[in-house]
Protein backbone atom coordinates (compact mmCIF):
# COMPACT_ATOMS: atom_id res chain seq x y z
CA UNK A 1 0.00 0.00 0.00
CA UNK A 2 1.33 3.52 -0.90
CA UNK A 3 1.02 5.95 1.99
CA UNK A 4 1.16 9.84 1.11
CA UNK A 5 2.56 12.40 3.48
CA UNK A 6 2.24 15.65 3.34
CA UNK A 7 3.54 19.26 4.88
CA UNK A 8 5.43 19.36 7.84
CA UNK A 9 5.00 14.99 7.54
CA UNK A 10 6.11 15.50 4.47
CA UNK A 11 9.11 17.08 5.30
CA UNK A 12 9.66 14.64 8.27
CA UNK A 13 9.07 11.43 6.62
CA UNK A 14 9.67 12.33 2.90
CA UNK A 15 6.87 12.01 -0.26
CA UNK A 16 5.64 8.82 0.30
CA UNK A 17 6.47 4.84 0.84
CA UNK A 18 5.24 1.59 -0.04
CA UNK A 19 4.23 -0.92 2.73
CA UNK A 20 2.56 -4.50 2.04
CA UNK A 21 -0.57 -4.91 3.57
CA UNK A 22 -1.46 -8.71 3.38
CA UNK A 23 -4.98 -8.49 4.87
CA UNK A 24 -7.57 -5.57 5.55
CA UNK A 25 -6.29 -3.12 8.08
CA UNK A 26 -7.55 -0.66 10.64
CA UNK A 27 -5.95 2.56 9.67
CA UNK A 28 -5.05 2.77 13.40
CA UNK A 29 -3.04 -0.06 13.31
CA UNK A 30 -1.11 1.16 10.56
CA UNK A 31 -0.30 4.33 12.59
CA UNK A 32 0.50 2.28 15.57
CA UNK A 33 3.10 0.30 12.73
CA UNK A 34 4.58 3.52 11.92
CA UNK A 35 4.91 5.05 15.44
CA UNK A 36 6.88 1.71 16.40
CA UNK A 37 9.39 3.05 14.65
CA UNK A 38 10.35 5.85 17.05
CA UNK A 39 11.97 8.94 16.79
CA UNK A 40 10.45 11.27 14.98
CA UNK A 41 7.67 8.99 13.54
CA UNK A 42 6.93 9.42 17.37
CA UNK A 43 6.74 12.43 17.68
CA UNK A 44 5.01 13.78 14.32
CA UNK A 45 2.42 10.70 14.79
CA UNK A 46 2.07 12.07 18.36
CA UNK A 47 0.44 15.09 17.39
CA UNK A 48 -3.06 15.98 15.79
CA UNK A 49 -3.05 14.55 12.18
CA UNK A 50 -5.74 13.48 9.68
CA UNK A 51 -5.86 10.64 7.03
CA UNK A 52 -7.93 10.18 3.86
CA UNK A 53 -8.04 6.54 1.79
CA UNK A 54 -8.12 7.55 -1.88
CA UNK A 55 -8.52 10.92 -1.40
CA UNK A 56 -11.02 11.07 1.15
CA UNK A 57 -11.05 12.21 4.49
CA UNK A 58 -11.41 8.93 6.47
CA UNK A 59 -11.60 7.88 10.59
CA UNK A 60 -8.57 5.89 12.20
CA UNK A 61 -11.20 2.81 12.85
CA UNK A 62 -11.57 2.92 8.68
CA UNK A 63 -10.10 0.16 7.09
CA UNK A 64 -7.33 -0.23 4.00
CA UNK A 65 -5.92 -3.02 2.02
CA UNK A 66 -2.85 -3.49 0.12
CA UNK A 67 -4.21 -1.29 -3.28
CA UNK A 68 -5.78 1.48 -1.19
CA UNK A 69 -3.74 5.11 -1.28
CA UNK A 70 -3.42 6.01 2.73
CA UNK A 71 -2.62 9.93 2.76
CA UNK A 72 -1.55 11.12 6.60
CA UNK A 73 -1.32 14.95 7.33
CA UNK A 74 -1.52 17.86 9.76
CA UNK A 75 -4.84 19.41 10.29
CA UNK A 76 -5.47 21.83 7.08
CA UNK A 77 -4.84 24.85 6.68
CA UNK A 78 -5.75 26.65 3.52
CA UNK A 79 -8.28 29.41 2.51
CA UNK B 1 -19.44 25.41 -11.33
CA UNK B 2 -15.68 25.37 -11.44
CA UNK B 3 -12.67 24.64 -9.15
CA UNK B 4 -9.49 25.70 -10.24
CA UNK B 5 -6.27 24.72 -8.23
CA UNK B 6 -3.76 27.37 -9.36
CA UNK B 7 -0.40 29.13 -8.94
CA UNK B 8 -0.64 32.23 -10.79
CA UNK B 9 -3.05 35.27 -9.81
CA UNK B 10 -6.78 35.21 -10.20
CA UNK B 11 -8.79 38.49 -11.67
CA UNK B 12 -12.19 38.52 -9.36
CA UNK B 13 -13.73 40.56 -12.10
CA UNK B 14 -13.64 38.40 -15.32
CA UNK B 15 -14.37 35.32 -13.08
CA UNK B 16 -17.38 37.28 -11.96
CA UNK B 17 -18.05 38.23 -15.43
CA UNK B 18 -17.75 34.62 -16.99
CA UNK B 19 -20.76 33.61 -14.56
CA UNK B 20 -23.02 36.26 -15.54
CA UNK B 21 -22.51 36.03 -19.25
CA UNK B 22 -23.95 32.85 -19.31
CA UNK B 23 -26.80 33.55 -15.92
CA UNK B 24 -29.22 36.71 -17.29
CA UNK B 25 -31.40 35.45 -14.37
CA UNK B 26 -28.67 36.51 -11.47
CA UNK B 27 -29.56 38.91 -9.29
CA UNK B 28 -27.07 38.62 -6.61
CA UNK B 29 -23.31 37.50 -6.57
CA UNK B 30 -20.93 37.07 -3.41
CA UNK B 31 -17.25 37.04 -3.51
CA UNK B 32 -15.35 36.00 -0.89
CA UNK B 33 -10.98 36.99 -1.56
CA UNK B 34 -8.69 35.65 0.97
CA UNK B 35 -5.56 37.47 1.66
CA UNK B 36 -1.69 36.57 3.19
CA UNK B 37 -1.54 38.62 6.20
CA UNK B 38 1.35 40.65 6.98
CA UNK B 39 1.34 39.61 10.57
CA UNK B 40 1.10 35.48 11.68
CA UNK B 41 1.09 34.32 14.59
CA UNK B 42 5.15 34.60 15.03
CA UNK B 43 5.19 38.56 13.59
CA UNK B 44 5.74 39.71 10.38
CA UNK B 45 5.08 37.87 7.40
CA UNK B 46 7.92 37.86 4.67
CA UNK B 47 6.62 35.06 2.01
CA UNK B 48 3.87 32.18 2.66
CA UNK B 49 4.04 28.69 0.47
CA UNK B 50 0.77 26.80 0.12
CA UNK B 51 0.82 23.06 -0.52
CA UNK B 52 -2.15 20.65 -1.76
CA UNK B 53 -3.09 17.50 -2.21
CA UNK B 54 -3.77 17.26 -5.93
CA UNK B 55 -6.52 15.33 -6.78
CA UNK B 56 -8.30 14.73 -3.43
CA UNK B 57 -8.49 19.00 -3.27
CA UNK B 58 -9.99 19.25 -6.49
CA UNK B 59 -12.77 16.51 -5.12
CA UNK B 60 -13.23 17.87 -2.07
CA UNK B 61 -14.20 21.11 -3.33
CA UNK B 62 -16.53 20.00 -6.00
CA UNK B 63 -18.31 18.04 -3.08
CA UNK B 64 -18.68 21.09 -1.07
CA UNK B 65 -20.18 22.93 -4.30
CA UNK B 66 -23.13 19.79 -5.04
CA UNK B 67 -23.59 20.84 -1.43
CA UNK B 68 -23.68 23.77 -1.38
CA UNK B 69 -26.36 24.19 -4.38
CA UNK B 70 -28.38 21.02 -2.66
CA UNK B 71 -28.76 23.22 0.35
CA UNK B 72 -29.25 26.70 -1.21
CA UNK B 73 -30.73 27.65 -4.57
CA UNK B 74 -27.72 28.82 -6.16
CA UNK B 75 -27.36 29.74 -9.83
CA UNK B 76 -23.82 28.85 -10.55
CA UNK B 77 -20.32 28.82 -8.30
CA UNK B 78 -16.53 29.78 -8.66
CA UNK B 79 -13.89 28.02 -6.14
CA UNK B 80 -10.27 29.24 -7.27
CA UNK B 81 -6.93 28.60 -4.83
CA UNK B 82 -3.69 29.28 -5.42
CA UNK B 83 -1.05 27.14 -4.40
CA UNK B 84 2.83 27.62 -4.40
CA UNK B 85 5.02 30.71 -2.97
CA UNK B 86 2.59 33.88 -2.31
CA UNK B 87 3.89 37.20 -0.98
CA UNK B 88 1.81 39.73 2.08
CA UNK B 89 -1.19 41.29 0.06
CA UNK B 90 -1.41 38.70 -2.53
CA UNK B 91 -4.81 36.99 -3.25
CA UNK B 92 -5.36 33.33 -1.47
CA UNK B 93 -8.65 32.55 -2.32
CA UNK B 94 -11.72 33.21 -3.90
CA UNK B 95 -15.13 31.85 -3.32
CA UNK B 96 -17.81 33.53 -5.80
CA UNK B 97 -21.67 32.41 -5.67
CA UNK B 98 -23.94 33.74 -7.66
CA UNK B 99 -27.97 32.91 -7.14
CA UNK B 100 -31.16 34.68 -7.63
CA UNK B 101 -31.46 36.81 -4.42
CA UNK B 102 -28.70 37.60 -2.17
CA UNK B 103 -29.24 35.52 1.04
CA UNK B 104 -28.95 32.39 -0.31
CA UNK B 105 -25.62 33.69 -1.69
CA UNK B 106 -24.26 35.12 1.60
CA UNK B 107 -25.16 31.67 3.00
CA UNK B 108 -23.77 29.36 0.19
CA UNK B 109 -21.00 31.61 0.32
CA UNK B 110 -19.75 31.63 4.00
CA UNK B 111 -20.42 27.96 4.15
CA UNK B 112 -18.16 27.35 0.99
CA UNK B 113 -15.63 29.18 3.15
CA UNK B 114 -16.08 27.39 6.65
CA UNK B 115 -15.72 24.35 5.07
CA UNK B 116 -13.07 24.70 2.96
CA UNK B 117 -10.66 25.82 5.59
CA UNK B 118 -11.62 22.37 7.59
CA UNK B 119 -11.67 19.76 4.61
CA UNK B 120 -9.78 20.80 1.54
CA UNK B 121 -6.54 19.42 1.74
CA UNK B 122 -4.36 23.02 1.61
CA UNK B 123 -1.32 23.52 3.89
CA UNK B 124 0.34 26.90 4.64
CA UNK B 125 3.82 27.41 5.70
CA UNK B 126 4.89 31.10 6.82
CA UNK B 127 8.31 32.67 6.42
CA UNK B 128 9.25 34.90 9.37
CA UNK B 129 12.00 37.00 10.99
CA UNK B 130 12.45 33.27 12.84
CA UNK B 131 12.25 30.88 9.63
CA UNK B 132 9.76 29.22 8.08
CA UNK B 133 6.95 27.92 10.18
CA UNK B 134 4.02 25.51 8.90
CA UNK B 135 0.44 27.44 10.30
CA UNK B 136 -1.34 25.38 13.16
CA UNK B 137 -4.67 25.05 12.62
CA UNK B 138 -7.48 27.00 14.13
CA UNK B 139 -10.16 25.98 16.59
CA UNK B 140 -11.94 28.56 15.91
CA UNK B 141 -11.80 27.42 12.28
CA UNK B 142 -13.43 24.19 13.20
CA UNK B 143 -16.13 25.71 15.50
CA UNK B 144 -16.76 27.47 12.42
CA UNK B 145 -17.50 24.56 9.83
CA UNK B 146 -19.48 22.63 12.70
CA UNK B 147 -21.94 24.52 12.58
CA UNK B 148 -23.64 24.03 9.44
CA UNK B 149 -22.95 20.37 10.13
CA UNK C 1 -13.90 54.67 3.96
CA UNK C 2 -15.89 55.54 0.55
CA UNK C 3 -19.45 55.99 -0.93
CA UNK C 4 -19.88 56.62 -4.65
CA UNK C 5 -23.10 57.16 -6.28
CA UNK C 6 -22.60 57.29 -10.39
CA UNK C 7 -24.28 56.50 -13.41
CA UNK C 8 -20.96 54.61 -15.33
CA UNK C 9 -20.36 50.89 -14.44
CA UNK C 10 -17.80 49.60 -11.67
CA UNK C 11 -15.32 47.60 -11.63
CA UNK C 12 -14.72 45.15 -8.68
CA UNK C 13 -11.41 44.28 -8.79
CA UNK C 14 -10.22 47.85 -9.11
CA UNK C 15 -12.27 48.69 -5.92
CA UNK C 16 -10.87 45.93 -4.10
CA UNK C 17 -7.30 46.74 -5.40
CA UNK C 18 -7.38 51.04 -4.06
CA UNK C 19 -8.50 48.97 -0.64
CA UNK C 20 -5.63 46.60 -0.29
CA UNK C 21 -2.60 49.10 -1.29
CA UNK C 22 -3.43 51.02 1.72
CA UNK C 23 -4.14 47.73 4.09
CA UNK C 24 -1.92 44.93 4.07
CA UNK C 25 -3.52 43.60 7.40
CA UNK C 26 -6.35 42.29 5.68
CA UNK C 27 -6.74 39.05 5.62
CA UNK C 28 -10.84 39.06 4.21
CA UNK C 29 -12.60 40.83 1.61
CA UNK C 30 -16.37 40.36 0.71
CA UNK C 31 -17.86 41.48 -2.03
CA UNK C 32 -21.55 41.58 -2.69
CA UNK C 33 -22.69 42.64 -6.70
CA UNK C 34 -26.24 43.17 -7.09
CA UNK C 35 -27.12 42.91 -10.89
CA UNK C 36 -30.65 43.53 -12.78
CA UNK C 37 -32.35 40.47 -12.85
CA UNK C 38 -34.11 39.86 -16.24
CA UNK C 39 -37.09 39.05 -15.14
CA UNK C 40 -39.15 41.00 -12.61
CA UNK C 41 -42.67 40.84 -11.17
CA UNK C 42 -43.96 41.77 -14.08
CA UNK C 43 -42.26 39.89 -16.83
CA UNK C 44 -39.38 40.15 -18.64
CA UNK C 45 -37.21 43.57 -18.06
CA UNK C 46 -36.07 45.27 -20.84
CA UNK C 47 -34.44 48.37 -19.17
CA UNK C 48 -34.38 50.01 -15.36
CA UNK C 49 -34.43 53.15 -14.41
CA UNK C 50 -32.70 54.25 -11.13
CA UNK C 51 -33.69 57.69 -8.68
CA UNK C 52 -32.05 58.98 -5.63
CA UNK C 53 -32.06 61.74 -3.50
CA UNK C 54 -28.89 63.17 -3.71
CA UNK C 55 -27.47 64.11 -0.28
CA UNK C 56 -29.35 62.36 1.57
CA UNK C 57 -28.50 59.03 -0.58
CA UNK C 58 -24.79 59.53 0.71
CA UNK C 59 -25.40 60.81 3.82
CA UNK C 60 -27.42 57.54 4.48
CA UNK C 61 -24.94 54.97 3.15
CA UNK C 62 -21.99 56.85 5.11
CA UNK C 63 -24.06 56.66 8.62
CA UNK C 64 -24.84 52.66 7.34
CA UNK C 65 -20.65 52.48 7.21
CA UNK C 66 -20.13 54.44 10.53
CA UNK C 67 -22.80 51.87 12.17
CA UNK C 68 -21.00 48.89 10.36
CA UNK C 69 -17.51 49.88 11.64
CA UNK C 70 -18.52 50.25 15.55
CA UNK C 71 -20.79 46.94 15.48
CA UNK C 72 -17.68 44.64 13.74
CA UNK C 73 -14.05 45.17 13.41
CA UNK C 74 -13.83 46.11 9.80
CA UNK C 75 -10.40 47.71 8.27
CA UNK C 76 -12.17 49.65 5.19
CA UNK C 77 -15.30 49.49 3.12
CA UNK C 78 -16.33 50.81 -0.02
CA UNK C 79 -19.94 51.20 -1.32
CA UNK C 80 -20.76 52.08 -5.05
CA UNK C 81 -24.22 52.52 -5.94
CA UNK C 82 -25.37 53.37 -10.02
CA UNK C 83 -28.31 55.40 -11.10
CA UNK C 84 -29.93 56.08 -14.13
CA UNK C 85 -30.52 53.53 -17.15
CA UNK C 86 -29.68 50.52 -16.49
CA UNK C 87 -30.03 46.56 -18.45
CA UNK C 88 -30.28 43.52 -17.52
CA UNK C 89 -27.19 42.05 -16.10
CA UNK C 90 -25.97 45.23 -15.34
CA UNK C 91 -24.41 46.00 -12.28
CA UNK C 92 -26.53 47.87 -9.51
CA UNK C 93 -24.62 47.77 -6.04
CA UNK C 94 -21.18 47.09 -4.73
CA UNK C 95 -20.89 46.48 -1.15
CA UNK C 96 -17.31 45.66 -0.18
CA UNK C 97 -15.84 45.31 2.93
CA UNK C 98 -12.20 44.59 4.53
CA UNK C 99 -11.61 43.10 7.64
CA UNK C 100 -9.00 40.86 9.42
CA UNK C 101 -10.91 37.99 9.40
CA UNK C 102 -14.04 36.65 7.58
CA UNK C 103 -16.42 36.52 10.14
CA UNK C 104 -16.69 40.11 10.41
CA UNK C 105 -16.26 40.90 6.71
CA UNK C 106 -19.27 38.32 5.73
CA UNK C 107 -21.66 40.02 8.65
CA UNK C 108 -20.66 43.75 7.84
CA UNK C 109 -21.67 42.91 4.47
CA UNK C 110 -24.70 41.65 5.11
CA UNK C 111 -25.96 44.08 7.13
CA UNK C 112 -25.04 47.23 4.51
CA UNK C 113 -26.79 45.55 2.18
CA UNK C 114 -30.35 44.51 4.19
CA UNK C 115 -30.06 48.16 5.72
CA UNK C 116 -29.28 49.87 2.29
CA UNK C 117 -32.58 47.85 0.69
CA UNK C 118 -34.87 49.41 3.43
CA UNK C 119 -33.46 52.91 4.23
CA UNK C 120 -31.09 54.26 1.61
CA UNK C 121 -32.99 56.34 -0.80
CA UNK C 122 -33.21 54.86 -4.38
CA UNK C 123 -36.27 53.82 -6.11
CA UNK C 124 -36.46 51.59 -9.31
CA UNK C 125 -38.71 51.75 -12.43
CA UNK C 126 -39.18 48.61 -14.71
CA UNK C 127 -39.48 48.66 -18.48
CA UNK C 128 -41.65 45.57 -19.00
CA UNK C 129 -43.83 44.47 -22.18
CA UNK C 130 -46.34 46.32 -20.37
CA UNK C 131 -44.51 49.57 -20.28
CA UNK C 132 -42.96 51.46 -17.38
CA UNK C 133 -43.54 50.50 -13.61
CA UNK C 134 -42.16 51.29 -10.12
CA UNK C 135 -41.04 48.62 -8.73
CA UNK C 136 -42.67 47.77 -5.00
CA UNK C 137 -40.59 47.57 -2.31
CA UNK C 138 -40.75 43.64 -0.69
CA UNK C 139 -41.93 42.98 2.89
CA UNK C 140 -39.16 40.05 3.08
CA UNK C 141 -36.67 43.23 2.78
CA UNK C 142 -38.14 44.98 5.66
CA UNK C 143 -37.95 41.42 7.96
CA UNK C 144 -34.19 41.08 6.91
CA UNK C 145 -33.55 44.61 7.78
CA UNK C 146 -35.22 44.53 10.90
CA UNK C 147 -33.39 41.17 12.07
CA UNK C 148 -30.09 43.54 12.55
CA UNK C 149 -31.95 46.15 15.21
CA UNK D 1 -41.28 75.24 3.22
CA UNK D 2 -39.66 73.17 0.25
CA UNK D 3 -41.36 69.92 0.10
CA UNK D 4 -39.44 67.30 -2.49
CA UNK D 5 -40.74 64.59 -3.99
CA UNK D 6 -39.11 61.59 -5.35
CA UNK D 7 -40.59 58.18 -7.84
CA UNK D 8 -43.46 57.72 -8.33
CA UNK D 9 -44.69 60.79 -6.49
CA UNK D 10 -42.10 62.94 -8.18
CA UNK D 11 -44.54 62.09 -11.82
CA UNK D 12 -47.76 62.68 -9.97
CA UNK D 13 -47.15 66.02 -7.99
CA UNK D 14 -43.79 67.24 -9.94
CA UNK D 15 -40.32 68.15 -8.37
CA UNK D 16 -41.07 69.85 -5.17
CA UNK D 17 -43.18 72.75 -4.29
CA UNK D 18 -42.80 75.65 -1.53
CA UNK D 19 -45.96 76.09 1.06
CA UNK D 20 -45.82 78.42 3.77
CA UNK D 21 -45.69 77.57 7.26
CA UNK D 22 -46.00 80.12 9.78
CA UNK D 23 -45.67 77.86 12.93
CA UNK D 24 -44.09 74.35 13.73
CA UNK D 25 -46.34 71.89 12.52
CA UNK D 26 -46.23 68.20 12.54
CA UNK D 27 -45.51 65.93 9.16
CA UNK D 28 -48.87 64.29 10.00
CA UNK D 29 -50.63 68.06 9.55
CA UNK D 30 -48.34 68.66 6.15
CA UNK D 31 -49.84 65.10 4.60
CA UNK D 32 -53.41 66.14 5.75
CA UNK D 33 -53.32 69.48 3.78
CA UNK D 34 -52.02 68.30 0.47
CA UNK D 35 -54.26 65.13 0.67
CA UNK D 36 -57.15 67.71 1.06
CA UNK D 37 -56.26 68.40 -2.29
CA UNK D 38 -58.29 65.31 -3.12
CA UNK D 39 -57.88 63.36 -6.81
CA UNK D 40 -54.30 62.05 -7.01
CA UNK D 41 -52.69 63.81 -4.04
CA UNK D 42 -55.48 61.50 -2.10
CA UNK D 43 -54.87 58.66 -3.98
CA UNK D 44 -51.13 58.37 -4.13
CA UNK D 45 -51.01 59.70 -0.10
CA UNK D 46 -53.29 57.16 0.71
CA UNK D 47 -50.61 54.50 -0.43
CA UNK D 48 -47.97 53.72 2.20
CA UNK D 49 -45.00 56.61 1.99
CA UNK D 50 -41.91 57.28 3.59
CA UNK D 51 -41.08 61.11 5.20
CA UNK D 52 -37.10 62.92 5.46
CA UNK D 53 -36.45 66.24 7.24
CA UNK D 54 -33.52 68.16 5.80
CA UNK D 55 -32.66 64.64 4.67
CA UNK D 56 -32.87 62.26 7.39
CA UNK D 57 -36.16 60.08 7.39
CA UNK D 58 -38.26 61.04 10.23
CA UNK D 59 -41.77 59.58 12.19
CA UNK D 60 -44.97 61.18 10.84
CA UNK D 61 -45.56 63.15 14.23
CA UNK D 62 -42.26 64.49 14.04
CA UNK D 63 -41.94 68.59 13.81
CA UNK D 64 -41.14 71.09 10.60
CA UNK D 65 -40.62 74.40 10.44
CA UNK D 66 -40.67 76.82 7.39
CA UNK D 67 -36.87 76.70 7.02
CA UNK D 68 -37.27 73.08 6.64
CA UNK D 69 -36.66 70.96 3.72
CA UNK D 70 -39.74 67.73 3.54
CA UNK D 71 -39.23 64.99 1.57
CA UNK D 72 -42.02 62.80 0.55
CA UNK D 73 -41.40 59.40 -1.11
CA UNK D 74 -42.74 55.73 -1.79
CA UNK D 75 -41.06 52.80 0.30
CA UNK D 76 -37.46 52.52 -1.02
CA UNK D 77 -36.26 50.23 -3.40
CA UNK D 78 -32.70 50.04 -4.05
CA UNK D 79 -29.59 47.62 -3.70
Amino acid sequence: MKIRYFARLREAFGESEEIKLTAETEVSEVAALLKERGGQWLDELSRPYRVAINGKMAAMDAKVSDSDELAIFPPVTGG
Amino acid sequence: MKVVIQQSDFDVAREMAEIRKSHPEIGAMVNFVGLVRDFGEAGRVREMMLEHYPGMTERCLEALLVEANERWKIVDATVVHRVGSLLPGDQIVLVLVASHHRKEAFRAAEFLMDRLKTEAPFWKKEHTVEGWRWVDAKASDEAASSEWM
